[in-house]
């Protein structure tokens, strides 16, 4: 697999905030229809390596590159114009605003027309079947109206209604930063076996997760991160949870060869 | 392979039969008032709608056909059709969590250049209208700039800006006042917003008409088009919405570019309220504007609220103002109880969405 | 001031209002004509004494030869006054004097009473009988009612031939007449909005009391919006230029001509010569200030009150 | 017992050697500008003191001794007292996130209270003062209590509060001002914070003094003691403060009381400065302290910034005021460059926060 | 145990949020020295239960018992006086102030003399020693200095700011709503370990969770809960994670003997 060119790279990058380095010239990538897990202490940087990768900061150094094209992306709307969508860990949702509003927030349906093409008027019957159908898609939704607001959701809830607009709208890479981890048993499963299903529609995630047992479940390779910057790679098949841990706590050194992979 | 890489955890195999059906919360109070209190939630205009209502009725009964004139009515719509506007532009702006303390400012800004191009420089009035307006953009445009792009607070943005504008007002205009006689015999185009129509004893200005359209055509924009539900999801948590994709530069630099438009269009109404272009006009616009805007229930930290609460709160200060004149209160008791109503509108409103969530 | 050069200040109520426009312009021409360097000042709004109060400390701390200024409120900068005589400035008051008026060396003013008399006398004169039953609409300054407000509108109903009740209060006369007060800010907007607001109270209103002409310029609007412009009569005070052609245009009845060009230009050359020689301008007999003078304007004179014409008025105007 | 139920899961065994150390980040940038940035960031009053004495110096280079005087540098401070003292106020409330638009109104009205009730009733001096105080906090217990009990946003309750209790103290005084010569004669504690001492070629008055000690003893509470850490914790994260166990109700309504009471003194003050009592007093000091505070780096969203900033924020405009005027610009120039100053200093603050975050 | 007297106890309990019902007449009872967790899918009411017991929210009907008493808390600082120390699961922390500002927030300690008597000045070394000393006993924390922004902190950081204050100042109960969720590997197994010392000090501990090993692992009673109210509550002896999973989603009906329970 290492073979074939990532789809989605990061080279040397780096970002600090302040006195703080939280990337430190750290190296990433993603190959086509893989799932990439993401391990790393608390505060090892793993947010800031996805955001930075999807646009959503600008990396004070280094460069990204898609499909092996380098890509400066100005803004999380400019990456998923290239077909990124994320997942970030504090959601990004407008709690005032509908379900269906949020999972089309930027990239609203108009409606066919002259309402839609001189009035601008939006396609809300389309939207809100589209949505709907989506969240029926992933099951765990035990949400009654699709134009509830978000903020009426619990913590839970949110967390599909996201899962499910990346999974909607994703052409090229998903990015899910720690999506289970406010929820339940019932919810974190279903959530997992989304993101089976979207691997198997040929779509390559990232994911980030403290659930060993979940990334080892889920991941072709891990990716483990550690004081602003990739330690190693390994694959779950070569390792045990034991192994992972210890490489990303510090509690063993990383076996050389995988530190260049 | 690691042992754990099994399909699933082994205590979760028993979720296959779980329960799918949606939490179903019984609700267990009944009557009349839930019911208002709950539709009074899902639309929040209605609050302000109600107390207009309710306003209108009482000082009907205390004042008689003195006050439940079509004469009387109208004339407050004509009264309220400068805030009304300037209210409009303020509404865009607070529902994007800023405010805009230049809106009286800009307006009065936007009719001296009218004015003056006309006749200080000769310029026929439909152009000399055309750069009132582009001046009213600009000023909403810097505003916007140094909000977005420098990511200064609104607050100190627009009330820097209400200094300058109003020096430089004051500054082009060398405080002159253009005549209402001057104005009608060369240029009574820029008096167009006052002329008039009746209907029955109804008295319309092209002004009252332009305040209600445009408050019915933004209300249509906010919810109707793409524009709009970004507007609230910028109010609602830039951050979020910049994360999911929407460009807040953008969107908040036209905001207060549509605000600065909307309060030149003020500026041409209000020469045609007073006949003349006055620098000292619209000193109490930005106080004005956001007491409508609060009593019409847009919350200042944005994102929520509707447009048409403004016009309905613009009009219930109106309603107020003129109905206590003709109770016989006189001026400082009516600013005295405007005071009050302003407390009193937004505690009820406190109230209704506390009890209902 | 700096270089030997005498320095004087201007220290106006607002710089907004054309009145006091016109005082800086009065006062501007004089300075330069006599060579003296002149800093004009500034309240905020009408009523901000406290910023009066700064720009007397800055003249003083300018060093400046004399000081003329427009009080508003005519007792509370009283302590700076004595301040700036105390460091040898010579201190004018214009168009209102203070209170008391000898905290200021000299005073060139109109009485404000006075123009507001002048006014309900032609009122109650052109009326005539119907004066009796006529009824009033007064549209006063701000609901903070400063001394300039307070002293026309009880000079008017004086005029007039109301009883006043406390001459430092509007409003609080109870002659039926008065059909009500409403407050305009001064300006074309206030003027209008108010005058809708009394005659929703009483649309019969025939006569108009307005604090200066561009809140007579909103009524006339007004009424105009109803049709009554030409059976309503508008009086005003302050005469300025617009003001008098709006006399000559009916929009006005009368207005009481002020002179705030004269004042500032005899101010600066009292400062002048203070600075020469230390003069102190001497008072109008039997008066406690230097009358400049008031005039009433109008088109149609009244028996038994003094006015001339606009074409006088026009000549005038502001001078 | 189920078979999980082990000691710690079995990926978790190797945790025991994992590294204790603390996540070090080397700061490899270097140099006095980033030093300087970062001064700037722990110290945020830091940024208006050095705008405060640039200004100084400039305005001192271009006018010699006619500014860099004792006199004039202390007639600067006699100037700003009021708004420094309304400020201190306006900051208090500020970083608990509310607003308080009523300063201006509280102040003049305690002032008022203080002098009618001598004059009007003839209470003797002292008790007035107590009255006038009292009177202040008063209003500033409604406005908290407002806030706090029935949670109406302070904006609103303080619009209109300031428009009640402007309009009581026009109807209460009936637009009397007690000159300053009855005062001196019959009351002359009244006009106690107008006493002056001079020491060499500077004068102080005792309103300075209180102003100065008022504003050292502020930032000592704030800084110092639970109570001001609790005003800190409202403003950051009013829940998130309730939560932790602070007694958010009752810390805002002595937030607002303690505001009126200052606003009182400030009335005080405002007598002393001016010799005597006018209802038409302060009618600006709403945006007047709220700029103050702003230029002095208090962010408007609460709990950041120190009230020390106020202080040198109330002096930038004094001295900007003060040497604009000297130099001869006229009035409208002024406001223009001050309007300049507000967005400037701002934008100022900004750039060090962000740069240096 | 059951025969004791509960310590901390909830009867009957409902909780509206306008038409959603978070409480529906739900029972709970904490016994003296036991670490009770409660368990249940998103939105079942968890956290709201929790708050009603340690006076965030006031409760629509029911009681609350400390000791047997009725007590009628007002506010969570009401609650804490009485020894109840609850980290809520949205923290609860003022972002600006330091971490010693903090740990002490509505308890702070002054200095002694006239300084701290008359002019209530704060003991700053005091609290910042005490603070040190309770974040190294934690051991989890990667902080450099006690007097950093909290806002300066990461998600498992601030996290564990929260654990060390529970656990520090709590005298009688200690309440915990999902305090790993945020949390890595390593950060988790320390606060787990913090939550059996503090048991072994004999204080009862409310631990809420989504993790059934963790729960498994350290519960002495779970409470399950299902649709705002307590379906049964169940040890851990006697059934496995399998069990309770099943109940909290509805998959299994609860033993009717345990319902009463
Ligand atoms: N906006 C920011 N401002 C300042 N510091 C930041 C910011 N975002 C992150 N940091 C710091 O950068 C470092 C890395 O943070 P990041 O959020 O990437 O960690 P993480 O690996 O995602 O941790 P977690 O597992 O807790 O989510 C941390 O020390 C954090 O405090
Ligand atoms: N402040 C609130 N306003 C309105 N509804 C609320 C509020 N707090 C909770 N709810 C609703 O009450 C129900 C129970 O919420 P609660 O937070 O107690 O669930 P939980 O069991 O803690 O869930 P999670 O595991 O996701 O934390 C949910 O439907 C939630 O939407
Ligand atoms: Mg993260
Ligand atoms: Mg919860």
């Amino acid at each position: 697999m290492e073979q074939q060119q990532p789809i989605l790279q990061g080279k040397n990058l780096v970002k600090r905030y302040g006195r703080v380095v939280a990337l430190d010239h750290c190296d990433f990538e993603l190959y086509p229809g893989e799932i990439l897990a993401v391990i790393g202490d608390n505060g090892a940087g793993k947010s800031t390596l996805i955001k930075a990768v999807s646009g959503a900061v600008t990396p004070d150094d280094g460069e990204v590159l898609l499909e092996g094209k380098r890509v400066n992306f100005h803004s999380p709307l400019h990456a998923r114009e290239h077909g990124i969508e994320t997942v970030y860990q504090q959601l990004a949702m407008s709690p005032a605003l509908s379900i269906a509003d949020n999972m089309f927030m930027g990239r609203e349906i108009r409606k066919e027309g002259f309402m839609g093409k001189y009035l601008r008027m939006l396609d809300r019957p389309a939207m809100e079947k589209f949505a709907r159908q989506k969240l029926n898609d992933l099951g765990l939704m035990t949400i009654q109206n699709i134009n509830q607001a978000v903020e009426t959701l619990s913590g839970g809830q949110r967390q599909g209604v996201a899962v499910a607009r990346a999974a909607a709208f994703g052409s090229k890479v998903i990015i899910l930063d720690e999506p289970t981890a406010a929820l339940g048993v019932k919810e974190s499963r279903k959530v997992l076996e989304l993101i089976q299903d979207v691997k198997s529609r040929g779509i390559p995630i990232v994911l980030i997760s403290h659930n060993m047992p979940h990334v080892f479940e889920l991941a072709d390779r891990i990716h483990v991160h550690r004081l602003g910057k990739r330690l190693c790679v390994i694959r779950p098949q070569d390792y045990t949870m034991n192994d992972a841990v210890a490489f990303m706590t510090g509690a063993k050194e990383a076996p050389d060869e995988l530190v260049a992979a | 392979m690691s042992e754990s890489a099994s399909k699933g955890q082994d205590y979760e195999s028993s979720l296959s039969g779980a329960s799918q059906s949606v939490a179903q919360f019984e609700d267990t109070r009944k009557g009349l008032v839930h019911k208002i209190q709950h539709a009074l939630h899902v639309t929040p205009s209605l609050v302000p709608l109600i107390v207009l209502l309710l306003s209108i009725v009482v000082f009907g009964v205390l004042l008689g056909s003195k006050f439940f004139s079509p004469f009387a009515l109208t004339l407050i719509l004509q009264q309220v059709q400068i805030v009304g506007i300037l209210a409009a532009a303020q509404s865009l702006v607070i529902l994007t969590a800023g405010i805009d303390l230049s809106v009286g400012a800009i307006m009065v800004l936007s009719s001296v250049v009218m004015g003056q191009f006309t006749f200080r420089y000769g310029i026929p009035a439909p152009i000399s209208i055309v750069c009132g307006l582009a001046c009213g953009t600009l000023c909403g445009f810097l505003n916007g700039w140094l909000v977005a792009k420098i990511k200064l607070p609104p607050f100190i943005v627009t009330l820097g800006m209400w200094q300058i504008v109003l020096a430089t007002n004051f500054l082009y205009s060398a405080n002159e006042t253009i005549r209402a006689q001057d104005i009608e015999a060369n240029a009574p185009l820029l008096q167009a917003f006052g002329w008039k129509f009746s209907v029955g004893g109804a008295v319309f200005t092209i002004g009252v008409v332009f305040m209600v359209l445009l408050i019915l055509i933004l209300t249509y924009v906010l919810r109707q088009t793409a524009w709009g539900r970004h507007v609230y999801a910028i109010g609602d948590d830039k951050e979020a919405a910049e994360l999911s994709g929407v460009q807040t530069d953008r969107v908040l630099i036209s905001v207060y570019m549509l605000s600065g438009l909307i309060c030149a269009f003020a500026g041409w109404a209000i020469i045609g309220r007073i006949g003349s272009v006055s620098p000292t006009s619209g000193q109490l616009g930005n106080i004005e504007s956001i007491t409508a805007v609060v009593i019409g229930g847009i919350s200042l930290f944005g994102g929520r609220g509707s447009i048409l609460g403004s016009l309905f709160g613009a009009l219930i200060v109106g309603v107020f103002t003129l109905g206590l004149r003709l109770l016989g209160a006189d001026a400082q008791w009516t600013y005295l109880l405007i005071g009050v109503l302003i407390i009193g509108a937004v505690a009820v409103d406190q109230w209704i969405r506390k009890v209902s969530v | 001031g700096g270089h030997g050069m005498t320095s004087a200040c201007l220290i106006t109520k607002t710089d907004t209002n054309p009145f006091f426009v016109k005082m800086k312009e009065g006062a501007t021409a004089k300075a330069e004509e006599l060579g003296i360097e002149l800093k004009t000042f500034a309240g905020k709004i009408d009523g901000d004494h406290e910023t009066q109060v700064q720009a007397i400390e800055t003249c003083i701390a300018d060093g400046a030869s004399g000081i003329l200024i427009t009080a508003s409120d005519t007792s509370s900068i009283v302590s700076s006054v004595e301040q700036a005589k105390e460091a040898g400035l010579l201190v004018i008051a214009l168009d209102t004097p203070l209170s008391p008026a000898d905290a200021a060396h000299a005073t060139f003013a109109t009485d404000n009473f006075v123009a507001g008399e002048l006014i309900g006398k032609w009122a109650a004169g052109k009326l005539g009988d119907a004066a009796a039953d006529a009824k009033i609409a007064m549209l006063d300054l701000a609901v903070s009612q400063p001394t300039v407000g307070v002293l026309r509108d009880q000079g008017f109903l004086s005029g007039f031939g109301i009883e006043l009740n406390d001459p430092n209060v509007n409003g609080d006369e109870e002659d039926p007449r008065i059909v009500g007060n409403d407050v305009t800010a001064g300006n074309e907007e206030g003027g209008r909005t108010a005058m809708e607001n009394l005659l929703a109270v009483d649309p019969m209103i025939n006569v108009v009391y307005t604090i200066n002409e561009p809140a007579a310029a909103g009524a006339y609007e007004a009424l105009k919006a109803i049709g009554r412009e030409n059976d309503v009569m508008i009086v005003s005070v302050d005469g300025g230029c617009p003001g008098v052609q709006n006399v000559a245009d009916g929009v006005i009845g009368a207005t009481s001509q002020q002179y705030p060009l004269k004042m500032a230009s005899l101010g600066i050359e009292a400062i002048a010569a203070y600075a020469k020689d230390g003069t102190i301008p001497e008072p109008t007999e039997g008066k406690d200030f230097y009358d400049t003078g008031v005039a009433l304007v109008t088109g149609e004179p009244v028996d038994g009150v003094e006015s001339i014409s606009v074409e006088e008025g026009t000549d005038l105007c502001w001078g």
